[in-house]
């Protein structure tokens, strides 16, 4: 049985502010290159949010399996995707982790099992309860853990999907990134009952709010989740009450929202707390934030070049792999 | 085919299917509504419940999109699933997962990952079942790059298809015309694997080609008979494989006979058949004595009573008229 | 304000009785015209579950809308549909009141607000949200009651429908026709929380289980939840707890079932229990029930002589009404 | 035409048009995701949210059934609902609602209900979205019976087939190219009504004709324009309405070039292209001096770089190729 409890030493800490500094800097970048022209096509951003990816990665195994949708940037991170065939991917380039097809929206990586980069809202958590499904067929131990944000929970591929998972006990752990808004539609105009958890609740689904901006909360309820799902206890639900700090996109005007609303919930922030936390709990000093800093941005100036220097697929393999090629 | 052959149903060739399935390879599983305690809507499944159980005959709850995205999720995480929608019109609910999901993956992963899933469902009018229980959508579905459909006609082909499906790495769509179930044939008791592409040529003749599939095969092939009677000689394709489409079954027929006509019983605007028309005007235009027709349902949602279900419904003389018409006699 | 207290009179009584045995004469003598390959297609008897339709009917008005499934003979005969056109209608009869073009699943009827008929399980749910958010944007006092079986609780529509209904505060009287079985699947396999009632408050609707094999029960408790609704509180959902005593259709072997349960079940039958209370109360002798039960033989041997004289509709008028025809 | 133009996006005239209608009709009302506070994801509807509130600009959750749905069962109850949905991949979600609803009811009851409910999508590739966003399922809707379906792809039409589609008694399924939408054009002040069925043709020329609609009318027209500079005289048909097709506009116009070609950026098998071709073949025939040919899109679930996505795509180059191929120079 896997330990719930958090032994938190410093390592395991600066590990955790790494990780979620790892996301930041990469999206910062992004964004950049976004303007550069570099990536095209949707880019979501995960600014704001790091702390669930980062907290819930802690919890699994390389065995276990991961889906996620086109803001899944930080997911992919923390899940322990190169970065360099990350950024390869958002510029398109068949180094790319899906050798370039996919870009921002649609990352994959079998080795990972990291299951996606799914664009239509709420289209993936059936394939998240089918793969669990295929987990407990097989007598495996594994556990899938399946984010979408909280507008997806009005689909009806929501409901359907809990009903599985939980009919079937199925080791599904869902985490609902609950940052207030779907695109521009805040949650209380597009919800009857706003707290997502109860809404999992009644599917029987053991459920919980946990605070989304506090990478050590989402650990502690990510690794209690886990564990209750490997002893056989059916699927787990968290919401994860965050804030997304940029638009929705990089076509968004923010038109439904307050800068105010933005700059209070920025002071609430996932890296800036808990960066200052270990300041005081002594862990992190300034030098150590520095090496830190310096060691991403060495990292991401690789993932460029890699990503720079990438190539095109040849414009004759359009059509590989739509089905598989089989050898006669 | 010297081995000993039985009195056999479609129904219980879809059935025999499955089972052989279930008993050859412990990942796959048949999952849909109704599939196990009730013995499926079309009694396809009976008594495979009590045979393999439920883990393995999976009885689900109303929520076409949930369980097929289920399979497709299920057949990346290493299982073999067979999952049944009851109808194609239930289908559309399923349609995000299948359009979205199951024929996008592998391409846009750039090949990591595939998705080998089988799903059956029921197609077709006949049984008076009116307006939302009657669509023939084949070509809807044969429209998507990433999949494939197959509609078997004969008892050789459900029995043969299934597996092959369940080999291939990636999705596969078997259409099961409701009329078809009660057909009855001989079946050979070793009945093996049919490829699931390819057609076949079902009757030869030299005056003209018809093409057709699924649910229409016998109306044609009751055409063609009549049609000899008249003394045209019409050769009868069944087309088995919607996608990929075998070009050259048909564009080798069209060369001998010079003239087509096509089957079909989706809506006429849009239908498969328009894409086959369409082929043949592409490849073998020059060798076409007349244009290709085509046979296809009235433009109606299907209505109950039997007297205009069969009207809006290819039939046997509108198929032998329209051969004529295509032969200029 | 409508008064939601039952005003129990004799004549309202025998009313009721009445009500329901028209409904289960009128499929009796479907399923034997069935036998006799006069009634074709799927046919979804009702028997069992009369005191739902006849018990909500009684609390609506004319302008108010009815949104049913393919097991909807009770609904429309209670909702006072002419039986001679429905049986027209179960024939495929161009009198029939869909001209025939509908059959048993789908019976129309403009004039009483009727709108079917619906075979997609749960497809009909966002119509009477759609219904009755046409009546709320008229200002109009109108409510829809749409009925509906426990399987369609898992659909995704159920889960959609039932969020708008309840964000938007429509006049919707969702009424679950909880009859323990969907086709052949027990409702304890296929939902996680058995109790729908339960399903709908999650999304902070107002709802309740009343016991379905009681029309006086569901009679209050319908009166009750449109009153509500009139007042402008928004959705209120009813989960009828009854059993379907027939087969699902007529191509059905029952083998999910046992013999032992449909008798217990048909011992607290509908008409049954209703008809032994009333002769018990004295409202009800012999003589008078023979009496109802020969006006509803007689109604009914009308609705058949009209069908069988019914006429079929041209084939020349088979693609009429795809679209509506318009004068240049 | 003598009224003030002024210079105006698609976006704007589409604008306009729900502008427009909101003011005529009380009935009237947008909804859909995003439409209001947000401005629409493509801005469309930027603005209209302030100006008519929130019961007529109409925010939804995401629930693309349930909301389709629900636009039906209100057209039903006598309102004139105008649904968005984002864009046409999202509408799979929502196809039970429109293709077994909106599509059936008014024949399935016998022609006493009638949905007058309006979608609106945008379609179509070209700004690198990938798999998932970037489909041309004209075809599909095209297939339906019960339903209209346009694609305006000028400014005019934009403006005009709106109101059209709402003063229609059916539902009607409108296709706006999200290439389109930045495209600019002088736009009369007082643009008025367009019909909703019947084809334009954009451009006369007496050696081929080109067939196309929505995104692909502007590629097409460059390609007769590069036609035309090696002397082959094209005329360029827009289809507009995709269901019912103008059987006549195209017709008449192959009798005169004998010679055809489709531009139509949905896949090729199975697409709109196909069914223009059949109809071809069996009303046109004889007038045909070379096989009417297709220019598609490649079967792939779209690809995010832009040369592939561009490979993928109909182009002004392969249109051109393919022009030539048909008049066989
Ligand atoms: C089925 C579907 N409908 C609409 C969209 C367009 N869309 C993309 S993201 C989004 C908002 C989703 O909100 P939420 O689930 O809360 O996730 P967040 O973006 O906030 O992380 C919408 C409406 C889509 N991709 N899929
Ligand atoms: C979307 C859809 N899936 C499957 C079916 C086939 N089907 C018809 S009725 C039925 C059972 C519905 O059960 P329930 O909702 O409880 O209603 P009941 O028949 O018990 O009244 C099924 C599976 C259908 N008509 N629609
Ligand atoms: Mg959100
Ligand atoms: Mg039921």
């Amino acid at each position: 049985m896997t330990d719930t409890k958090l032994h938190l030493n410093r390592e395991h800490a600066l590990h955790l502010l790494r990780e979620m500094l790892r996301i930041r800097r990469f999206e910062e970048r992004c964004a950049e290159l976004y303007t550069e022209e570099k990536i095209r096509g949707f880019l979501h951003l995960y600014i704001g949010e790091e702390a669930i990816a980062v907290g819930v990665m802690q919890c699994l195994t390389p065995e276990d399996a991961v889906v996620a949708t086109y803001r899944e940037h930080g997911h992919a991170l923390a899940r322990g995707m190169p970065m360099t065939r990350m950024m390869a991917e958002m510029y398109g380039r068949q180094e790319g982790c899906s050798r370039g097809r996919g870009g921002s929206m649609h990352l994959f990586d079998a080795a990972s099992r990291f299951y996606g980069g799914n664009a239509i809202v709420g289209g993936s958590l059936p394939l998240a309860v089918g793969l669990a499904l295929a987990d407990k067929m097989r007598g495996r131990q594994q556990v899938t853990a399946c984010f979408f944000g909280e507008g997806a929970a009005a689909e009806g591929e929501f409901h359907e999907s809990l009903n599985l998972a939980a009919l079937w006990q199925l080791p599904v752990l869902f985490v609902c990134e609950n940052n207030l808004y779907a695109m521009g539609t805040a949650l209380e105009r597009s919800e009857s009952e706003t707290h997502i958890f109860r809404k999992a609740q009644s599917y029987k689904v053991e459920a919980e709010a946990v605070n989304g901006m506090d990478v050590l909360a989402i650990e502690v309820a990510a690794r209690r989740g886990v564990a209750a799902i490997r002893a056989g206890g059916g699927p787990r639900f968290l919401e994860c009450q965050t804030y997304r700090f940029r638009a929705h996109s990089m076509f968004d005007a923010q038109l439904y929202r307050d800068k105010a609303e933005v700059e209070a919930w920025r002071e609430k922030g996932p890296v800036l707390r808990f960066g200052h936390w270990l300041e005081e709990t002594g862990m992190l000093d300034p030098a150590g934030r520095a090496r830190i800093e310096a060691e991403i941005e060495a990292e991401l100036a690789t993932a460029v070049a890699f990503a720079e220097q990438g190539t095109w697929e040849p414009v004759e393999d359009l059509t590989r792999d739509v089905y598989t090629e089989r050898l006669a | 085919m010297s081995a000993e052959t039985r009195e056999t149903s479609y129904r219980e060739a879809v059935r025999e299917a499955i089972r052989d399935a279930l008993r050859r390879d412990p990942r796959v599983f048949l999952m849909g509504e109704d599939v196990g305690r009730y013995g499926g809507c079309y009694a396809v499944t009976k008594g495979l419940y009590d045979e393999f159980g439920p883990e393995r005959i999976r009885d689900t709850p109303l929520s076409e999109s949930g369980f097929t995205g289920a399979g497709i999720g299920a057949a990346m995480g290493g299982m073999r699933p067979i999952v049944e929608i009851m109808t194609v019109n239930f289908s559309l609910l399923a349609l995000d997962q299948i359009v979205n999901n199951a024929a996008t993956i592998r391409h846009m992963s750039g090949g990591q990952l595939n998705v080998p899933v089988v799903i059956r469902m029921a197609c077709g009018a006949g049984r008076q079942l009116a307006a939302q229980h009657s669509h023939s959508l084949e070509a809807w579905y044969a429209h998507i790059p990433g999949i494939k459909v197959v509609a078997p006609a004969t008892l050789e082909d459900a029995r043969g298809m299934l597996w092959t499906a369940l080999e291939d790495p990636d999705p596969v769509v078997i259409f099961e015309h409701v009329m078809l179930y009660n057909r009855t044939a001989q079946l050979a008791s070793d009945a093996g694997p049919v490829s699931i592409e390819g057609a076949a040529v079902r009757r030869a003749g030299g005056d003209l080609t018809l093409i057709t599939y699924g649910g229409s095969l016998y109306k044609t092939l009751e055409a063609a008979e009549a049609l000899a009677g008249e003394g045209i000689a019409a050769e009868v394709i069944d087309l088995r494989s919607l996608r990929p489409l075998d070009d050259a079954t048909i564009m080798a027929s069209v060369a001998r006979t010079h003239r087509a006509l096509i089957v079909d019983e989706g809506w006429r605007s849009g239908s498969l058949a328009a894409e086959i028309s369409a082929r043949i005007m592409e490849q073998a235009f020059w060798e076409l004595d007349a244009p290709v027709g085509r046979v296809c349902s009235a433009e109606v949602p299907i209505p109950y009573p039997k007297h205009l279900e069969d009207a809006a419904l290819p039939q046997v003389e509108g198929i032998v008229a329209a051969a004529k018409a295509v032969t200029g006699r």
